[in-house]
């Protein structure tokens, strides 16, 4: 049943809560706690992090169905259980949640000076959610992770978030709770339906088709939220912008992916017909997305703003994959949401860097950091460049596979969808040029330092990553390619028996 | 006559004299070994509850059944709350009366009374019993202008509830011959047949029972009262009163008019839908956070309405399990309230929490525990209570209700994590005094249980299950 | 015509309980008047429960009646506390002076 | 016929008191209408049947209740001529609620019929040849025993509430305590002072007890610091 | 193996200088990246010579898998035959004589193992273009040599058109990238695999294909020009044109490795790479003959007028890239390809002669303030000629042989695009010829303009430069009668193996000997007479070309602006973007999007204000409200039940 051979899911989930419970019983003065707070959560995610290599190293690639799956009786009586486990779709996500969390700790190592310790538990608490979320096959395990994770980013971004974090703090959660709760009345409808919120057997339920509409549209509230799509993407940019390095870092490499994770887990196999037929609404939105927020972040004046909206853009690609349901759109969909989970990733903490320099983000405050920082100008150039998809980094398997799904589906989706392309190139540019390229003019840049070795230990698996997962994205692929051949087979073998049906009917 | 069954009322009721007694007969201040008694009271009758034989007795005015069981523990333990978080609040606050424990005593002894009222009778005088005594509780802290403007508000306005409830009894006797339950149920098992007046008679019952459950149009004492009452009074009403209403309110619908469900499910959608919107609307304009936990409690008692409206075992089950984790938010955030002293000085401002996080990390950590739990976020048992809420509307196919329920919620939800901000993000304000010990228990031992509930939540849900099952035979 | 049935004594309850209500809507001078709108409500459903008594045969509604003198005793025992407490703080008792409290 | 005139007579005459109790400006006369009121409705119970309610009624309500409401209105000394502008503010509301619950009640009134298992379902039947009185003397100590001890529990309540509410320990209300006027030594309260010619007291340091009414109002706020030891040197408020 | 050496020698040369170029100084990473290329040109002529001559045998080199999704398959694979082969040497030989040239170029920079770094991993990336094995390979060599151009235009960052003209090059070359992209997509979808020898394999089968855009296209004619769009933006054609002349604020070592020899005709390869399929897209050839005459002729008609050294050069480039698509257009895919070659070597020699002239001058490039420089730099002027013999044509220099060819082609072609492609070719190649004398006369010749300090200072490039321009201008003067006859003679196959498909129906290659006597004399005709023009013109009566710029001042204007092509594009495409930018963020998100959830905000609260108003703290209207409710729930009841 369990390839690890014991609860590997489970303690993934929650040993950050024990690493939480450690941090509150630390007694002593601000300095101690703050530094054993640190030392505590960067083991802890360490540790955690090391255990879902097991993951990585057991995974049966060949194998499309869950994995590591772990049940335990919740409240068996009404079909709801705790039950965790992973397939090729999800495993990847626990992978990126664990890594990019002892990442997140190092990268806040000096730049959080205040309530370390209540820093470090919201952290701990968000990857537990985080993880959760990801391995949760039950559809109410999955509603409580996907929904406590507003708890802990809500404090972060409030908490140790800039000028404007109550608005931003407030209007993310507002935003993204909005949506859930409709989606918890979907998943309610499908219980009852269905008897269970057990997710493997609600993958084979058969919903009919006028109450998919309507789950969707609900399931679609929630998670065009989270992805974010447009128009309602606004949260993110303010989110981003007045969140601590960390927890954009977070909020872009992982929050994101719950919604499109959840498009893929619930919307496209549960409701078939529905998601035919609204695909062309979804296109129609994330094609705005790609052109519209492309255009937006090409005219922000802050850094993190302006890398947002890029965030909000690369997520229409991600959705475009979704929705044309073939094996390219899918994979491509989930390599971009792995590729952007580290690229952007990455470059919330270039921001971050220069952030805990100068503590500004204005773009016009910067200029010729390339003399000084030349590390950092490979980094970051790496990642601009892995940001608008070049060939040989993590940005372009993604988007190129989605284009050839897109391009099955119709040439102006696959046309119009790559215009990110261009725009993303031209965002990314302007930006590195006038950050990095051009003269120091300013006197505080001119003793500015170039990065030093924590900061180079937390890019350094970025970078590699980044390259891998260009160069050799079949490791990657590898992981869910199974899973997504026979999300797609079921998805059209579902149309197909509806629209036979639809025939009956019709003589 | 199987005078057994009421045998927790009548164990309580003489626990009530005894203390009483001691009370008056000692001359030394008796307020906290009375209130420590009392306790011990709603101890004993728990243990009596639970171990009590289950049946119809008193000429069939009484029963003790499952639903009334599980009833009784959560107005016990709401109760024994009540008295516990009062404990510090009423020796600063100059209330150190002994009879404010036989009040809330004698309170609980009706709202027993009214969970296993099975006769227009029993539940008139249950009410009757812990109205009056929620009356003079709130107007106890009598040299305080809102005290006893609170306690005026809540009583004129609650005797005419009664009064209004009392008509409607005397129309539902008259048009149906019969105060017993079962025998209207028997009366009123083919709904074609039954006449207006009845019909009527049933409005004004409702409107009576809402009015102590504080739904929308009856709610207008709500935040007056909740305002102007002693906190520990406040916090008392939020819960126990509000769970024995509820209690009855469910077994007058399920059981005399359970065949008329269809016609009185459209007057229980009207007034949740429009207590939820009120509540959550409402409550953002608040700067007082007593207040605030007024109008919120008005919107839970919209949302718990939705499992009444659903008019089914599920529904039911959904209801008395959102109550059972409302309580304990309820009294936690009571706790958390009423340690809101500084200098001396109770204060109840939302400002006054500015910067809580700093200065007091654990009253703030417990605080916003409760506040996440009333928006209804998980893992938080707030969200498991509206999940089971929900449940009942989506199986019913209420979804207009469902949706509003839902959207509310999050307007709602923007008001709780108001005040987080106010605690979290804000500067700090000059800290509290020193939380005494009870209070930190109240408060700890509702957080832990909101936080943790989660885990295993289970036996509740049976119990409550098994509890509304008994109405729908 | 002039048989007295049911309805007649029905009639005069409901003239009662409406001149309660409207007692409420009228007043504006004084809380115990209101209270006194309350007592004619609970009046008229003394009538109604008696006459219903007489009409079905059934003493249960004189029961109820009884008790409903009962707590209206105490009630009005507690009110009138109540209003005296009041007055002692405030100074008055009219019914636009109870809203120290609103909002 | 005569208990028709007579309903009709009593039913009027209630009827009529009662608009007067709402309608009366000075609250005096509201309760004595009100009173009145209880009178014709005892009336209409004893026409229908109940004489004991009759009794009960006018021994609780006019004796009790009413009285107590007399008491009240006039204790609290209000100065019932004041009319405030505009009371009449909701009267068209009002006017529009009850014409309408009226009109729902007549229309629900009047489809009174008795229902169809009502008979059967009687719960305490009327007997022919007993009074009304030992009917309900058999009733509430057997089948109503237990809400008839609830509704003992409500009285108990409300003594309770009077209590605790109005009853107060007013410092006007001296105490003997014998143990302490014992104990009491001269050299407690005695001081000798040389006193200067024309100096007052407060310049040489004395201080003497304050008068009475001073300490009554310090009382509202220490009610409870004070031990009724008025012997000793007051002021300590 | 050696062929995989070749390739990744680069790649390794630039990963040590770019990563420990600070450790271990500037010497050690030039010798470095040096080293690796002359490796790789060695192991690159040793495979061409094996394949070719040696009777090696086509195949590929399988390295590793790429992207595996569904049934879309890409490997990393090296394709070895004589396209790639050729390709890879004259890329190896021509990066390795610039990297030696830029030793002395450079040799004042201070970020030096940077740009040897860029300029390797430049070629890492041409390399990987032309030896792709499928379409996927090739776009990431296509967007790698993208970078490496970008990095190198903006190498001096600190010069805001430097970065400037990087940016843009990158942009318009992703705008062909996106039709690359998707013809990349149609050929997926249309042949199942985007693997060279199985698309070309299966092209019988695919060829009755069609596909819906505008109308219903055989599938072939829409990849083709998805393909050339691609095409046009690397190889700089009309429309995609604009980056490249401003891409020479890069230093000349750059603009000649990626601008003249290499990189820019990456379109040409493609176009020659995928000649089994374009065979059968009549359409689509058409369309690229069409556009590269009107490149050859459009840039050329700008070059006449420029004077900036390197701008004039630079629009030679985009000229010749012009033939060399009208060849390709036509079915003369070797001749597109002999010109590709011969090109480098002369485009090359150029543009670092350029470089020479510059070093020479202190950094001036503006030809009207050279002159007479031939005295001062006689080897650099001796060079500079012999390139610009080579590029007008004149034989027996390499570019007669291959611009011949390219002009029998386009009049044997006998149809109507290649009619148009012969005369513009023509014209342009006058003027081309006038240009280039243009060009040589104003720096090389006559009096010097030039101020008496930079004058008197000018003096010649270091061996270090100038031994590279020497072997580059022998190449200039051999590769064309060298390989002329093995490449488009009579047994051509015998030369390109299977690399370039000819269709059955195409005998272009054939016809071109055929052609009239005239049409193969013309292009040296109209030459020399473009040189003696120029002569007149220049040096003989110098004030007469003011007169003329004078008195045609609108055409003189309209060709000194590029045709207006750049404030076309500012004034279409590039302002009302930033425009509507600025305005979707702060109508569109700030006002309208935003607008939405913060008006919903301000409702609420002003909701709850008012709902909080109903409580007016009075006893009596709390008690009408419940009254009022009681009677309308009554009603409601009674109404509705």
């Amino acid at each position: 049943m369990n390839a690890a051979g014991f609860p590997l899911l489970s303690l993934v989930t929650w040993l950050p809560i024990a690493g939480v419970l450690f941090l509150m019983s630390v007694r002593g003065d601000e300095e101690t706690v703050a530094s054993n707070a640190r030392w505590g959560a960067l083991w802890t995610s360490l540790v955690v992090f090391a255990l879902s290599l097991v993951l990585w190293v057991k995974f049966n690639q060949a194998d499309g169905g869950f994995q590591f799956v772990e049940n335990a009786a919740w409240l068996p009586q009404w079909g709801i259980s705790y039950k965790l486990g992973v397939d090729g779709i999800s495993v990847l996500f626990v992978l990126l949640s664990t890594a990019l969390t002892p990442i997140c700790i190092l990268a806040s190592w000096d730049a959080i000076q205040t309530r370390v310790r209540e820093y470090m538990i919201a952290f701990l608490i968000l990857e537990t959610m985080m993880v959760g979320m990801f391995a949760a096959l039950d559809a109410i395990v999955f509603y409580m992770f996907f929904e406590g994770v507003l708890i802990p980013m809500y404090l972060i971004i409030g908490v140790w978030g800039g000028p404007r974090r109550v608005y931003a703090a407030i209007k993310f959660f507002l935003y993204t709770l909005a949506g859930s709760v409709l989606m918890l009345l979907a998943l309610l409808a499908i219980w009852y339906q269905a008897g269970t919120t057990d997710l493997v057997t609600l993958l084979h339920t058969n919903i009919p088709v006028t109450m998919q509409s309507w789950l969707f549209i609900a399931f679609f509230a929630s998670f065009a939220v989270k992805v974010p799509m447009w128009p309602v993407h606004t949260w993110l940019p303010d989110a981003h912008v007045e969140a601590p390095t960390a927890g954009s870092v977070i909020l872009a490499g992982v929050l994101l992916k719950m919604g499109a994770y959840g498009f893929l887990r619930f919307s496209v196999p549960m409701l078939p017909v529905a998601t035919a037929n609204f695909a062309p609404f979804i296109y129609t939105l994330s094609v705005v997305a790609v052109i519209y927020t492309s255009l937006v972040a090409f005219a922000q004046t802050d850094m993190k703003k302006l890398i947002a909206y890029s965030s909000v853009a690369h997520m229409g690609v991600v959705t475009i994959g979704i929705f044309t349901v073939n094996a390219q759109g899918i994979s491509g969909a989930l390599f971009q949401m792995l590729s952007h989970g580290v690229v952007s990733a990455a470059l919330f903490l270039c921001v971050g860097v220069v952030y805990d320099r100068i503590h500004s983000r204005e773009i016009a405050r910067y200029g010729g950091l390339a003399s000084r920082m030349p590390k950092y100008a490979f980094a970051f150039m790496l990642f601009s460049m892995a940001s608008c998809g070049l060939p040989g980094t993590a940005g372009f398997v993604g988007e190129f596979l989605v284009l050839v799904g897109a391009f099955k589906v119709n040439f102006w989706l696959a046309g119009l969808g790559s215009l990110g392309m261009i725009l993303g190139a031209a965002y990314m540019l302007y930006l590195y040029r006038r950050v990095i390229f051009g003269v120091i003019t300013r006197d505080d840049l001119k003793s500015i330092l170039d990065l030093s070795a924590r900061e180079v230990m937390v890019f350094a698996p970025l970078v590699i990553l980044t390259m891998w997962m260009g160069v050799y994205p079949s490791s990657f692929t590898g992981f869910f390619d199974a899973a997504v051949n026979a999300l797609v087979d079921h998805h059209h073998a579902a149309i197909a028996s509806t629209s036979k049906l639809a025939g009956v009917f019709a003589r | 006559m199987n005078w057994i069954l009421a045998l927790p009322e009548l164990v309580l009721a003489c626990c009530g004299m005894a203390i009483l007694v001691i009370g008056v007969l000692n001359k030394r201040d008796m307020f906290q070994a009375c209130s420590m008694l009392t306790v011990g009271a709603f101890l004993l009758t728990a243990v009596l509850v639970i171990a009590g034989p289950t049946g119809v007795g008193y000429s069939g005015m009484y029963t003790a059944d499952a639903f009334s069981l599980f009833v009784k523990l959560m107005i016990l333990a709401a109760a024994g709350l009540g008295v516990i978080v009062a404990l510090d609040y009423n020796e600063h606050a100059n209330m150190q009366r002994f009879e404010f424990p036989v009040l809330v005593l004698y309170a609980a002894t009706g709202m027993m009374l009214m969970a296993s009222s099975s006769n227009m009778m029993t539940m008139y005088v249950g009410v009757e019993l812990m109205s009056l005594s929620i009356y003079v509780l709130a107007a106890f802290a009598r040299d305080e202008l809102r005290s006893a403007e609170a306690g005026l508000k809540y009583f004129v306005l609650g005797a005419l509830a009664s009064g209004l409830m009392l008509y409607g009894i005397s129309l539902v006797y008259g048009f149906s011959g019969s105060m017993g339950f079962e025998q209207m149920a028997k009366v009123l098992a083919d709904p074609a047949k039954v006449s207006p007046g009845l019909v009527v008679g049933l409005v004004f019952i409702v409107a009576g029972l809402a009015f102590k459950i504080s739904a929308v149009p009856f709610h207008m004492w709500t935040p007056d009262v909740y305002e102007g009452a002693p906190t520990p009074v406040t916090a008392f009403m939020g819960t126990a009163p509000k769970v024995a209403a509820m209690a009855l309110l469910i077994r007058v619908m399920a059981t005399p008019f359970g065949h008329l469900l269809a016609q009185w499910q459209q007057l229980i959608v009207l007034v949740a839908i429009a207590s939820m919107v009120l509540g959550s609307f409402a409550a953002i304009a608040q700067k007082n956070i007593k207040r605030l936990m007024a109008y919120s409690s008005i919107g839970h008692m919209g949302y718990a309405l939705i499992g009444l409206a659903a008019g089914n075992a599920v529904g039911v089950r959904g209801v008395l399990f959102y109550l059972f984790t409302y309580i304990f938010m309820n009294a936690g955030t009571f706790a958390c309230i009423i340690a809101m002293r500084r200098k001396g000085r109770y204060v109840e401002g939302i400002a006054d929490l500015a910067g809580l996080s700093r200065t007091d990390p654990a009253l703030a950590m417990w605080l916003a525990v409760f506040m996440f739990s009333m928006a209804g976020i998980p893992p938080f048992s707030g969200f498991l209570g509206k999940y089971f809420i929900f449940t009942a509307a989506v199986q019913q196919g209420l979804w207009t209700l469902a949706v509003i329920g839902v959207l509310t919620s999050v307007v709602g939800a923007y008001y709780y994590i108001r005040i987080i901000k106010v605690m979290y993000f804000d500067a700090p304000a000059e800290a509290f005094d020193a939380r005494p010990g009870s209070l930190s228990f109240v408060a700890a031992a509702s957080g832990l249980f909101t936080t943790l509930f989660f885990f295993y939540p289970a036996p509740v849900v049976a119990a409550a299950e098994a509890a509304a099952k008994v109405l729908f035979r | 015509m002039l048989a007295v049935g049911l309805g007649h004594y029905l009639t005069v309850s409901a003239l009662l309980l409406v001149m309660g209500i409207f007692g409420i809507f009228l007043n504006r001078k004084n809380v115990i008047v209101i209270l006194m709108s309350v007592e004619l409500i609970l009046l008229a459903v003394n009538l109604n429960l008696v006459a219903f008594s007489a009409a079905l045969g059934d003493l249960a509604g004189q029961v109820l009646a009884m008790f409903v003198l009962t707590v209206a005793a105490a009630e009005a025992a507690i009110g009138l506390a109540i209003v005296v407490i009041y007055f002692r703080n405030r100074g008055s008792i009219e019914v636009e002076d109870v809203n120290m409290m609103k909002g | 016929m005569i208990a028709a005139l007579a309903f009709y007579a009593f039913a009027a005459v209630l009827l009529a008191s009662a608009a007067m109790v709402v309608s009366s400006r000075n609250p005096v006369h509201s309760v004595l209408f009100l009173i009145l009121a209880f009178f014709n409705a005892s009336a209409l119970f004893v026409l229908a049947g109940a004489e004991f309610l009759a009794m009960t009624l006018v021994i609780v309500y006019v004796g009790a209740v009413a009285v107590l409401f007399l008491f009240v209105v006039m204790m609290l000394d209000i100065n019932f001529v004041q009319l405030r502008e505009g009371f009449q503010r909701y009267l068209p509301v009002g006017l529009a609620v009850v014409v309408v619950l009226l009109a729902e009640l007549a229309m629900v009134l009047g489809g009174w019929k008795m229902a169809p298992e009502a008979m059967n379902l009687r719960f305490a039947p009327i007997a022919a040849n007993t009074s009304n009185t030992v009917q309900l003397g058999k009733l509430i100590y057997t089948d109503y025993i237990l809400i008839f001890q609830a509704s003992g529990m409500i009285l108990l309540v409300a003594m309770i509430g009077a209590i605790v509410l109005t009853l107060r320990d007013r410092g006007l209300t001296r105490k003997q305590n014998i143990n302490a006027q014992t104990r009491r030594t001269p050299a407690d309260t005695l001081v000798l002072v040389d006193a200067r010619s024309g100096a007052g007291i407060g310049e040489l340091g004395i201080y003497r007890p304050k008068a009475p009414e001073s300490v009554a109002a310090a009382h509202d706020e220490h009610h409870d610091a004070h031990h009724g030891d008025h012997s000793s040197a007051g002021g300590h408020h | 193996m050696l062929y995989s050496i070749a390739v990744f020698a680069p790649l390794l040369g630039s990963a040590i200088a770019g990563l420990f170029g600070r450790a271990i100084g500037d010497r050690a990473a030039q010798a470095v990246t040096i080293f690796c290329m002359i490796l790789a040109s060695v192991c690159g002529v040793a495979s061409f010579v094996s394949l070719v001559y040696g009777g090696g045998h086509a195949g590929s080199v399988h390295i590793a898998t790429w992207i595996d999704s569904g049934d879309f398959h890409v490997a990393w694979a090296l394709r070895y035959d004589t396209l790639s082969a050729v390709m890879v040497a004259m890329v190896t030989c021509v990066a390795t004589l610039i990297h030696i040239y830029s030793v002395g170029y450079m040799s004042h920079d201070n970020s030096i193992a940077r740009f040897f770094s860029y300029l390797s991993l430049f070629s890492f990336a041409m390399l990987m273009l032309v030896t792709a094995d499928n379409l996927l390979q090739l776009f990431f060599g296509w967007e790698g040599v993208g970078l490496a151009s970008y990095l190198l235009i903006g190498f001096w960052y600190h010069k805001p058109s430097a970065c400037a003209a990087a940016i843009k090059a990158f942009l318009v070359n992703r705008v062909g990238d996106l039709g690359f992209a998707l013809g990349i997509a149609l050929v997926f979808v249309t042949f199942g695999s985007i693997e060279f020898s199985t698309i070309f394999a299966s092209v019988a089968k695919h060829q009755a294909d069609t596909y819906t855009l505008f109308g219903t296209w055989p599938a072939f004619e829409v990849i083709g020009i998805l393909l050339f769009i691609g095409a046009m933006g690397k190889s700089a054609q009309l429309g995609l044109h604009v980056w490249l002349p401003d891409a020479m604020e890069g230093p000349t070592p750059v603009s000649a490795l990626i601008h003249a020899a290499t990189m820019v005709t990456a379109g040409v390869f493609l176009v020659a790479r995928f000649s089994p399929v374009l065979e059968f897209a009549p359409g689509a050839l058409g369309f690229i003959t069409f556009m590269g005459a009107s490149t050859a002729l459009f840039a050329a008609t700008v070059g006449c007028v420029q004077n900036d050294i390197k701008r004039i050069i630079a629009y030679s480039t985009c000229s010749q890239l012009g033939y060399m698509f009208v060849a390709a257009g036509v079915g003369a895919y070797q001749a597109s390809v002999f010109h590709l070659l011969t090109h480098a070597f002369f485009k090359a020699l150029l543009f670092l002669s350029a470089g020479s002239v510059i070093h020479a001058m202190s950094d001036e490039q503006d030809i009207r303030k050279m002159g007479g420089l031939a005295r001062k730099i006689p080897l650099t002027a001796t060079v500079m000629w012999i390139g610009s013999l080579a590029l007008a044509g004149v034989p027996p220099f390499a570019g007669f042989y291959s611009k011949d060819a390219i002009l029998e082609a386009a009049y044997a072609a006998h149809s109507a695009a290649g009619s148009y492609g012969f005369w513009c070719c023509l014209i342009a190649a006058f003027l081309t010829a006038f240009y280039s004398w243009r060009l040589l006369i104003l720096t090389f010749h006559g009096k010097t303009r030039a101020d008496h300090h930079s004058f008197e200072h000018a003096h010649e490039s270091p061996p270090v430069m100038t031994v590279p321009l020497i072997l580059l201008a022998v190449g200039a003067v051999v590769t064309g009668w060298a390989f002329h006859e093995q490449v488009l003679g009579e047994h051509w196959q015998h030369f390109w193996g299977a690399a370039i498909f000819n269709g059955p129906a195409n005998h272009v290659l054939h016809a071109m000997e055929e052609v009239p006597h005239w049409v193969s004399l013309a292009p040296t005709v109209v030459g020399i007479v473009g040189i003696a023009v120029a002569y007149a013109l220049y040096l003989g009566m110098p004030s007469v070309p003011a007169q003329l710029a004078q008195s045609f001042r609108p055409i003189y204007m309209f060709l000194l602006n590029k045709w207006y092509f750049d404030e076309l594009y500012d004034a279409v495409i590039v302002r009302p973007l930033i425009a509507l930018s600025r305005g979707l963020w702060q109508v569109g998100d700030a006002t309208i999007i935003d607008g939405i959830p913060n008006g919903l905000a301000s409702l609420t609260s002003g909701g709850a204000a008012r709902a909080s108003r109903l409580q007016t703290g009075s006893i009596a209207v709390y008690a009408f409200t419940m009254l009022i409710g009681l009677v309308v729930l009554v009603s409601v009841f009674l109404l509705f039940r």
